[in-house]
């Protein structure tokens, strides 16, 4: 749990300092500016500083910029179309937000009433409703299931990054500081499964389904989360195991010394110290479950489908709705896209493969 | 009893298992979750690749036991091998451009003189929030023939003609290395990221004071911090580009007319296309065989499964 | 005296197959008007937006004016979630699907025969429909409408459709200027988009009965000749389905050659749009279109419980003999009606009417397991010939021979 | 509190290609502080986690009072260690750090935890620091932290290895102190390892000097220095190191004349003649000695003319360095300055020679001694 | 070879909340060997890399020969450098790290190169390294590989950055003096960053302080270790410290009379009284006096009596740690041995006194031979 709270409290350090940056990067251009003037910071290296940040700032731009092109598509609401016989619009003709406003679709906590007995009386509170938004208001009637689906990607994914996360954790501990018969056989079979665990192709899928059914397992999202699960281990394993690798051995030492038992040691000093890693794991496990489509595709029911098949579902038998298509996958993203941002210090250095330097 | 204490006493000295190798306790229940979900499916592939399943035999049960027809059938297809030595083509081009623009961003989003590097960074990998076959279709649409497809309305911005991008084999080939590299490179990125932040500022440092220039400086410090990380993740991002699919399949089939057939692209219609599974399952399982046997190599090359007590 | 069994037709259902996605089956109820207990099953379609809503509202009326329940549901991608589940024991009882899957299906066990169970006489839809549901004397489905290409022209920038190609292709001489995003004509040049053209001189992809190709043919050649020739040259260079579309939705093209469901786009977009029926080569060749019948699929799902199995019946004899179900069909999506008495009242709405007319002309795509090996390599053969990669005859005898092997 | 015993304690590695222990035995008083020096690689470190219970020893027992640990789980034996990178948990604030062991090696409550660890923190100085984390804190108070968390849960014995060798240089004098007042005050047996002499004989009461895994010589830091056991001791203990010169014994007389060759010649007294030549057949010789016994001479008998090379100033004294023999130095009052190049006299008491085996290294005349002075074994 | 000079140099970090050098002024000749001390953060490192143009100066200029290179690129400037770290690219072999400056910065071909390589390797006993690669060699060997490399482009000025601080004791004392015998042999101004004192006074021709940024005192160690320019030198340089005292001057006749309060009384002669009260009229001074000085006396006049504390056998001498005042420490001979508790009498000559102000800490009565020992300035 401490780890948790140690999580939150760092992402609102981060919170923090992201709302202070431009405050601080003002004061920063000031005191350049004065020094600048005051020949103590030269101009040259200004310059080349901004030019550098420039360049930068475009090859970010030419990366992004099919997403930005899609982006402009979603905001250009019914009859966009990826392909514009018209010339490329680098800014929509007709600004909307209703495609997103469909997938969104209302967001309204209806009203509750909260009671409590108190000693024969009853207290209640009536919470008034909340709307916060009602798609309604700005003429959008019909709206898509992404609520549902988002709902239903949650109940896969979370119990993927559970179930992941009991999995990969013991044997990445296992494997990084204990010696012991097949470890190198498992090292070795889990780097080759990291990658060629896909692909295996239709007949896979069947035999897989098969293999659900026999055990009355299909259209179960939990059994749809552990076979996530599953796949994940391999690389996950391997990937924590590598960060494990270079936490210095002299802390588990210095915790035996102070008398803690193996699993306090795992519990208490391991885990919190493999924080980044923890994080990298989390974030791909989660995006195992999240962005899965082939197999949730064949297994789910309709009332179950996870948000990329509920995506494709978009698809049509010929044509694609582009506006809302992009506008559902945009909204698909978010998610991602905040979790990495808040996570991104702790990826950067669970990726680091620290222990393989040399 | 005492031929109970014996037996305590030989499983006890059996030096197959002992007490060090407890910890495989901890590794047993992934392994064991990865293996019931992969065996069986993996094993039916096994069988399937030996017989003339078909859907219609297949589902009913009639297959019939063909031996290694299937990999004979396979390995004296023209096709197949034209698919192999399009995808090692693929894998080679694709890993190297993947390899260039990882390294070639992760310089810039951490350049020391380049402000805003942390939004950057958090702004370049929101491609791997979203699903491939989005993207993919994407740049279907970025890579069409047509006149005012993205690309053709690009170069024609830059005074050069239209080009037919999926119907000419080379041009197709650009295309699927381009949005290979678009895909893979935030892994890239951000494994680039992460070596070039644990190279030692030392280094360069010193080689500043030896005299070597920006160029120099990369070549000789940079570069051969970073190669291990790198090399890894080239042997991962090779084995995605073996295995991709969606690319092909989405922008033209493999084609024009299967010349850009992928391996999988090619197993894929071997056996659902024409309904061969047990010809399908022959041809992935030569894949996942040739792509194991790489993987191998390089892991054990690249030391990969060290750890720290092997080291 | 003793104790008489009521039901002695319908066991108890103990969900033997593991709980699939029929949910749950009720048990007899002797009172409704027909025999046999109530059944509840579930319909896969892969419609969506409008087309789904009406179709959901069609199984609600269902179920509440008869004992049974119909349970519709949206699936992603059909073709892999039947290929998978159904093999598997699992799946729906009924989907909703053209009729081009029929033989391959029915061959591989998926289909359940229910010739024998209808209540209602095949005689009452057209003749290609017939066609469509019955595969090796078994029949499968029940049709509710057919689909087609037609010539769809933009009314801003057509005063008259064309009846020959001829004039067509003046029309699309005097647009085309790709220069400023004008374009002649929108045609996804697909197999199927382009089987008017490969019919017209007396040619053929495949022949059913038979079991025969005739890409190679000089009659087909022709065809293909015929689109190279007049059609290529005035579109965009891209001729997948999505590049064509936009040229014509944004009102950049006077001329698409598409099908009905082209027309909510359309509409959408705001273009006025007229619909004939293809025009004519010179002489008298006429274009013949694949046409499909979009027909609702037994799967061996209803083998298992005749509760289900008729419930599944009822529902398809009643969506497809419906005539409000049907001419509403055929006014809000263009679905051409394939119940006789509604195709041949003559009174069908105007954009029907311009789709019936080829669909009049055309011949239902063969329903035949060997038809899904021809379109591939039919394809390939047309663009490297089109790309200038190959010779119209070689390319094609090429493609004839990669299907044959395909066969064996 | 308590007795620590090691009995032939041995190490192996690589299968017994590496012995980096080799039958080391050694008695340890109950509240006894022995530092343990030698070079890299001696073994220190690996007696060292022998006896904390981090690595298991090929061969021999260990012994805590009565107790024989040798096959003990770490956790269990009642001994804290201080590690030279601190070994702090990062993650956990000092105060955090310091209450772990009691928590995972006691049954206290949270509070008396609290209260024993800020009762530390106040013998060491830290109570300020209580709630940072040890990323915030500079080398000493990381140092202190550790030493804290060591002390905080009172063992039977202390572990240290190279704790200070982290630190700069005047913060390890520092440092040296303030473990030797705790050491004082709280009178646990320790055993410090150290690479660096100086900090080995300031701080023991006994001094352990090992070589590539054997035991060199024990003993009190003052007859280490004065009696060294062999040419290696000699050479280790002390600093700077003592001059080494290999001699032949002429006779002449009753007297033995030791001379290099070269510009070298020493007469011995009778006596020590007479002592040398009981101890020894061999005509050559190795002799040692410290640079503080040589001094200045402008005459006398066994004056050894010399030039001057460097003078190394170090402020209360200064170095010169020697043409006598390489590395020949002699630590002299900084007041004597001369120039290099200059050629001055030298020499030394007969009382401060060391004398050595040339083949063996060791020491010719203190036997005795030597054995006296490492009674444990 | 060239002089260096460095004017008014000055480093801010943070928006100019950290002033990490302030308005260094120094000069060091052709040749010249300048070591830099000061604890910890006091800006040694940054005014070195300053000098390599590692970082760009927030205000003054740098100097070498006549030119002024403040604004130039590092690799421009005709300096190399030695890191703590050794910083050895660790991917190439010993001989293509030496020969990686020559490649960068001349033209020479690669025989040339390799020629140069080896010349310099035999100088450093390092030939038989030249094909490992730095992961395979020691410590020491690594810093000879470091040098190595520094040395064999020849440049104008040498700098190193705590070169030796990562080596064990008796290591650094063997690299001190190499790195002392090459500097005498190439004579290439050098300016050398270290935190030991003992160093900066063993191999400085002239020694710089620096403390916060601020210098302190330049000059030749012998002038900085006896005539220390305020409080803090003389505690920095010298070891142990010099033991410092608060006394109240009292007036007795002709003479002062120091005393703390306490034990402590110390009758001034006229002379050094005389010169005492024109350098200051407070009352209140600090004295210090070096543990070296303090001697043990039995009587005569101003003896100090006073408890011992620990005694520290360091070989040839004995720390006495007295309690006189805390931390306050007499070097006596090894002979001298009390038993902790004893009370002895303590004494020290006049001459040896030093005093300070107790407020700023200058030292009151060397002012003019400061100024003298800082011609630099
Ligand atoms: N895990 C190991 N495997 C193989 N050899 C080892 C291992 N640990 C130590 N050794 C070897 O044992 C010997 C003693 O090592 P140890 O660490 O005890 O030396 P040390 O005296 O502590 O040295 P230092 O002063 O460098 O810390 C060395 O030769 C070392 O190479
Ligand atoms: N990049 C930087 N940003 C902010 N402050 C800095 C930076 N580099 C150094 N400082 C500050 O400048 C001061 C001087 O640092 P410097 O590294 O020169 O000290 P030093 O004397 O070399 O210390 P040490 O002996 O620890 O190496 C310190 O207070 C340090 O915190
Ligand atoms: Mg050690
Ligand atoms: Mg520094």
């Amino acid at each position: 749990m401490s780890v948790l709270s140690d999580i939150a409290a760092e992402v609102g350090d981060d919170v923090r300092t992201a709302a202070r940056a431009p405050v601080e990067s003002l004061k920063d251009a000031r005191y350049t500016l004065e020094g600048i003037r005051e020949g103590r910071v030269s101009a040259a290296s200004v310059l080349k500083t901004a030019g550098i940040t420039a360049g930068a700032v475009v090859v970010v731009a030419l990366l992004l910029f099919p997403l930005y092109w899609v982006a402009v598509g979603a905001f250009s609401g019914t009859g966009a179309s990826l392909y514009s016989s018209s010339g490329i619009r680098l800014w929509p003709a007709d600004p909307t937000i209703e495609p997103f406003l469909w997938v969104v679709g209302d967001l309204i906590l209806p009203s509750y009433r909260i009671t409590m007995g108190l000693g024969g009386y009853e207290l209640f509170v009536q919470t008034p409703e909340l709307a916060f938004l009602d798609v309604s208001d700005y003429g959008v009637t019909e709206t898509s299931n992404f609520k549902a689906f988002f709902v239903n990607s949650l109940t896969v994914a979370i119990p993927t990054v559970i179930l992941a996360m009991c999995l990969i954790v013991p044997g990445a501990y296992a494997l990084s500081r204990r010696q012991f018969i097949g470890r190198s056989k498992v090292l070795y079979g889990y780097v080759l499964f990291t990658q060629i665990g896909g692909g295996l192709g239709v007949a896979l899928l069947i035999a897989l389904y098969a293999l659900f059914v026999q055990f009355g397992f299909n259209d179960n999202k939990l059994a749809l989360s552990a076979y996530y699960a599953a796949t994940a281990v391999p690389f996950n394993t391997w990937l924590l195991k590598t960060y494990m690798d270079g936490i210095p051995v002299s802390y588990e030492e210095a915790a035996m010394m102070d008398g803690a038992p193996s699993w306090k040691i795992v519990t208490e000093i391991i885990l919190p110290l493999s924080k980044a890693g923890l994080a990298t794991v989390f974030i791909f496990t989660f995006l195992t479950g999240w962005t899965e489509f082939v197999v949730a595709q064949t297994l789910l029911s309709t009332d179950n489908y996870t948000l990329p098949v509920g995506l494709y579902s978009l698809v049509g038998r010929y044509s694609i709705p582009w506006a809302r298509f992009s506008a559902f996958a945009l909204t698909f993203a978010a998610p991602i896209m905040l979790i990495y941002l808040f996570a991104q210090r702790y990826i950067e250095g669970g990726l680091s493969f620290g222990g393989m330097e040399g | 009893m005492s031929v109970v204490d014996s037996a305590v006493e030989k499983a006890t000295d059996n030096p197959v298992v002992n007490k060090e190798d407890l910890p495989l306790l901890l590794v047993l229940p992934g392994l064991f979750v990865f293996l019931a979900f992969m065996l069986f499916p993996v094993m039916y592939l096994v069988y399937l690749s030996f017989t003339n399943a078909e859907p219609a035999t297949l589902f009913q049960g009639k297959e019939q036991w063909v031996g290694l027809a299937n990999y004979v059938t396979v390995l004296t297809d023209g096709q197949f091998w034209n698919s192999m030595w399009v995808t090692w083509l693929f894998v080679a081009t694709s890993v190297a451009l993947k390899v260039l623009v990882g390294i070639g961003v992760g310089l810039v989003v951490t350049g020391a003189r380049v402000r805003g590097k942390r939004l950057m960074r958090a702004l370049i990998i929101i491609p791997l929030g979203l699903p491939g076959i989005f993207t993919i279709t994407i740049w279907r649409g970025i890579f069409s023939s047509a006149e005012f497809g993205l690309a053709n309305q690009l170069l024609r911005s830059a005074g050069l003609g239209s080009v037919a991008w999926l119907s000419e084999r080379w041009m197709a080939f650009i295309a699927y290395n381009v949005t290979e590299a678009w895909l893979a490179y935030p892994f890239m990125v951000i494994i680039t990221v992460s070596a070039l932040q644990d190279v030692s500022e030392e280094l360069h440092e010193a080689a500043m004071i030896d005299g070597a220039g920006f160029f120099a400086r990369f070549l000789h410090v940079t570069l051969p911090s970073i190669k291990r990380p790198v090399l890894f993740a080239s042997i991962l991002t090779a084995a995605a580009s073996f295995q991709q699919f969606l690319i092909p399949y989405v922008f033209n089939q493999g084609g024009p007319s299967r010349t850009n057939e992928l391996l999988i692209v090619y197993g894929y219609r071997e056996a659902f296309r024409f309904q061969k599974y047990g010809e399908g399952a022959a041809i992935m399982l030569v894949a996942v065989l040739v792509i194991g046997a790489f993987m191998m190599l390089n892991v054990w090359k690249g030391r990969l499964a060290d750890g720290v007590d092997d080291a | 005296v003793g104790v008489s069994e009521t039901d002695s037709t319908s066991t108890p259902d103990e969900s033997g197959n593991g709980g699939g996605d029929d949910g749950e089956e009720t048990t007899a109820q002797e009172e409704t008007e027909s025999a046999g207990p109530a059944g509840t099953f579930t319909l896969w379609h892969q419609r969506a937006e409008a087309e789904k809503k009406a179709l959901e509202q069609n199984a609600e009326a269902f179920t509440s004016e008869t004992k049974h329940t119909a349970d519709p549901a949206e699936i992603a991608d059909l073709r892999k979630k039947t290929t998978s589940a159904i093999p598997a024991g699992q799946g729906a009882s009924m989907f909703d699907w053209a009729h081009d899957w029929t033989g391959e299906y029915y061959q591989n066990g998926f289909l359940s025969d229910q010739s024998e169970s209808l209540d209602v006489d095949l005689s009452v839809y057209t003749q290609p429909a017939q066609a469509a549901v019955q595969f090796d004397g078994a029949t499968v489905a029940l049709p509710y409408a057919a689909e087609t290409v037609g010539l769809i022209y933009n009314e801003d920038l057509v005063d008259e459709p064309p009846e020959t190609i001829a004039e067509m292709v003046s029309i699309m001489e005097e647009h085309h200027d790709p220069e400023n995003g004008k374009y002649g004509l929108s045609y996804p040049l697909n197999a199927y988009f382009m089987s008017a053209w490969a019919h017209a001189f007396g040619g053929y992809y495949f022949d059913e009965s038979n079991v025969e190709l005739g890409l190679s043919k000089e009659a087909t050649l022709d065809g293909f000749r015929l689109i190279l020739d007049n059609f290529v040259p005035y579109q965009p260079k891209d001729t997948g389905y999505d590049p064509q579309a936009a040229v014509f939705l944004e009102g950049n093209a006077p001329f698409a050659i598409n099908g009905p469901w082209f027309l909510g786009d359309v509409k959408s977009n705001g273009i006025d749009a007229g619909i004939a029926r293809l025009p004519s080569p010179e002489g008298d060749a006429e274009p013949k279109p694949y046409t499909t019948v979009k027909q609702l699929y037994f799967t061996t799902r209803v083998d298992e419980d005749e509760a289900k199995a008729a419930a599944a019946r009822e529902f398809a004899e009643w969506y497809t003999t419906n005539t409000d179900v049907l001419s509403n069909n055929a006014e809000e999506f263009g679905y051409i009606p394939v119940y006789k008495e509604l195709a041949e009242s003559g009174d069908l709405p105007a954009a029907v009417e311009g789709f019936s007319k080829s669909v009049a002309l055309g011949t239902p795509i063969p329903s035949h397991p060997n038809m899904g090996d021809v379109w591939g390599p039919l394809e390939d053969a047309f663009n490297s010939v089109k790309n200038g990669d190959a010779e119209l005859q070689s390319a094609f005898e090429k493609a004839e021979s990669d299907i044959r092997s395909n066969w064996e | 509190m308590a007795r620590l015993t090691l009995e032939t304690l041995r190490k192996e590695y690589d299968r017994g290609r590496v012995v980096a222990v080799e039958d080391l035995s050694l008695d340890v008083d109950d509240g006894e502080f022995i530092t343990v020096v030698g070079p890299s690689g001696c073994g220190k470190s690996t007696t060292l986690r022998m006896v904390a219970g981090l690595e298991s020893p090929s061969g021999g027992t260990i012994r805590i009072g009565e107790e024989d640990v040798t096959d003990q789980n770490a956790r269990k034996r009642d001994v804290a260690m201080v590690f030279q990178n601190y070994a702090l948990y990062p993650h956990k604030t000092v105060m955090e750090n310091m209450a772990f062991g009691l928590r995972m090696s006691t049954d206290l409550s949270k509070d008396a935890r609290r209260e024993r660890v800020r009762e530390t923190a106040e013998m060491m100085g830290i109570e300020d620091l209580l709630d940072d984390k040890p990323d915030e804190l500079s080398g000493g108070q990381k140092q202190r932290v550790a030493l804290g968390r060591a002390i905080v849960r009172e063992p039977d014995v202390f572990l240290f290895d190279e704790p200070l060798s982290n630190l700069d240089a005047k913060l390890r004098t520092t440092m040296r102190t303030e473990i030797q007042r705790l050491q004082n005050e709280l009178g646990i047996t320790s055993l410090y390892v150290t690479h660096d002499q100086e900090e080995a004989m300031t701080m023991g009461d006994r001094i352990v000097i090992l070589k590539d895994g054997n035991l060199q010589q024990v003993g009190r830091p003052k007859d280490v220095y004065e009696n060294p056991a062999n040419e290696f001791v000699g050479g280790f203990v002390g600093s700077p190191s003592m001059n080494f010169l290999d001699v032949t014994a002429e006779r002449d007389g009753d007297h033995l004349v030791l001379d290099d060759g070269g510009s070298f010649s020493y007469r011995l007294s009778t006596s020590f003649s007479e002592s040398l030549r009981e101890a020894t057949d061999e005509r050559n010789v190795r002799i040692g000695i410290r640079p503080e016994d040589v001094f200045t001479a402008d005459d006398g008998a066994n004056l050894v003319e010399s030039e001057v090379g460097v003078v190394e100033p170090i402020g209360s004294d200064n170095y010169l360095h020697l043409d006598v023999a390489p590395d020949f130095i002699a630590r002299v009052d900084s007041d004597v300055d001369p120039t290099p190049g200059e050629t001055i006299g030298v020499t030394f008491d007969e009382s401060d020679l060391h004398v050595f085996d040339s083949q063996t290294g060791e020491s010719l005349l203190y036997r005795e001694s030597k054995k006296q002075a490492a009674p444990a074994q």
